[in-house]
């Protein structure tokens, strides 16, 4: 069995990637660690030229890794800035 | 205790009116307006994008945060997001506590909090066409 | 820059707009609303006396300090004087500036400064009609 | 010839002086203290039970003593509590 993990990209992290949204298919068992792997594979360009980039996991701030389960949410983005 | 992430303009008179309560003895209101010049680029309008659904959780526990710390007694935030004109509010913090120091701190602890932590962007959109993200 | 001392009841929309520029990025409101209890005694409104050549003065040299050490754009303070409701607003002051640090700093110097300088007295007018000076 | 002060008292001052105003003619050379000692004698009364009162010549706080003028307005009244 795959996990279909729901990748989001928003701001100009959208703008880079060329896409609003993408769904990663990883083998169970896999860990946050395993999808950015992915992702810098897939989609370097959201890297290029950021100092920082965060990464949300279901609506939450992600700290530290964590195994992922099957139709998790995972929103990439770079720094805030509304108000 | 309103949270609202939203297309159409804000209305603070009713934002404000949300809040009032006699047990009240201070509002305090903040609201963030586009401003001409950011940096040395002059600004026609703003946009904003949020990731809606994070943003709505991360303004309600930021703002529970504040009604705990401060013991305010009532809030509402409004946040616009797509397009915003010059002159116009992206943002308003309208809080009531019995007394204004509360009020005070509480209103400007919720905007420190949204503007570090709450999933939305904007980009300028200057005079010319031209769109910048701010990030 | 307006300075009302006033018997009429305050509009803060109309205060608001007063204040609002397209060179701000922030507009920082206070109210000052009458509260249900003062203590222990249940108010069914204020009543407001000023010494009022002295307080606008008063008011204008706080207001002047404000825009001076906090560089705010703009500033309306109201406060009103006579009977003023359970509910509604005494006083406001709102002010505009280029960033949200200064308007609320100054905001709230000038609502600090005119409470404990400013010649306005109140006295709490309570549920059953007594009047206390709240001196 | 005479200096003619107007005093004016506001809030719970003015209910124990008992007038909103009054004016006292005082001695050519008077000063402060003189009119405060003038006004001791004459209304007592706002001085009881209070712990502070107020003075403002010409609508400005008073620090220190100082020579009256003809005309000059003295504000007599209690800690503020505007707001």
């Amino acid at each position: 069995m795959k996990l279909k993990i729901q990748v989001r990209f928003f701001g100009s992290v959208k703008d880079d990637a060329g896409t609003e949204s993408l769904i990663l298919e990883l083998p169970e068992g896999s860990r946050i660690s395993d999808l950015k792997e992915v992702l810098m594979k897939e989609k370097p360009s959201i890297w290029a030229g950021r100092r920082q980039i965060f990464f949300a996991l279901n609506q939450n701030y992600i700290t530290g890794d964590r195994e992922l389960k099957d139709n998790d949410e995972m929103a990439v983005f770079p720094m805030v800035s509304g108000g | 205790m309103i949270i609202r992430i939203q297309k159409e303009a804000i209305d603070a008179t009713e934002v404000i009116r949300s809040v009032r309560t006699p047990e009240a003895g201070a509002v305090v209101t903040f609201q963030g307006t586009v401003r001409r010049f950011s940096g040395d680029t002059e600004v026609s309008r703003l946009y904003y994008e949020s990731y809606k659904e994070m943003a709505e959780k991360s303004m309600k526990g930021i703002a529970d945060e504040a009604v705990s710390r401060f013991g305010i007694i009532d809030y509402t935030i409004e946040h616009r997001t797509g397009d915003v004109n010059l002159g116009e509010d992206s943002v308003i913090v309208s809080v009531s506590a019995a007394h204004r120091e509360e009020a005070f701190s509480a209103c400007k602890f919720i905007i420190d909090r949204i503007k570090t932590e709450t999933p939305i962007w904007k980009k300028d959109i200057d005079v010319t066409g031209k769109e910048t993200w701010r990030d």
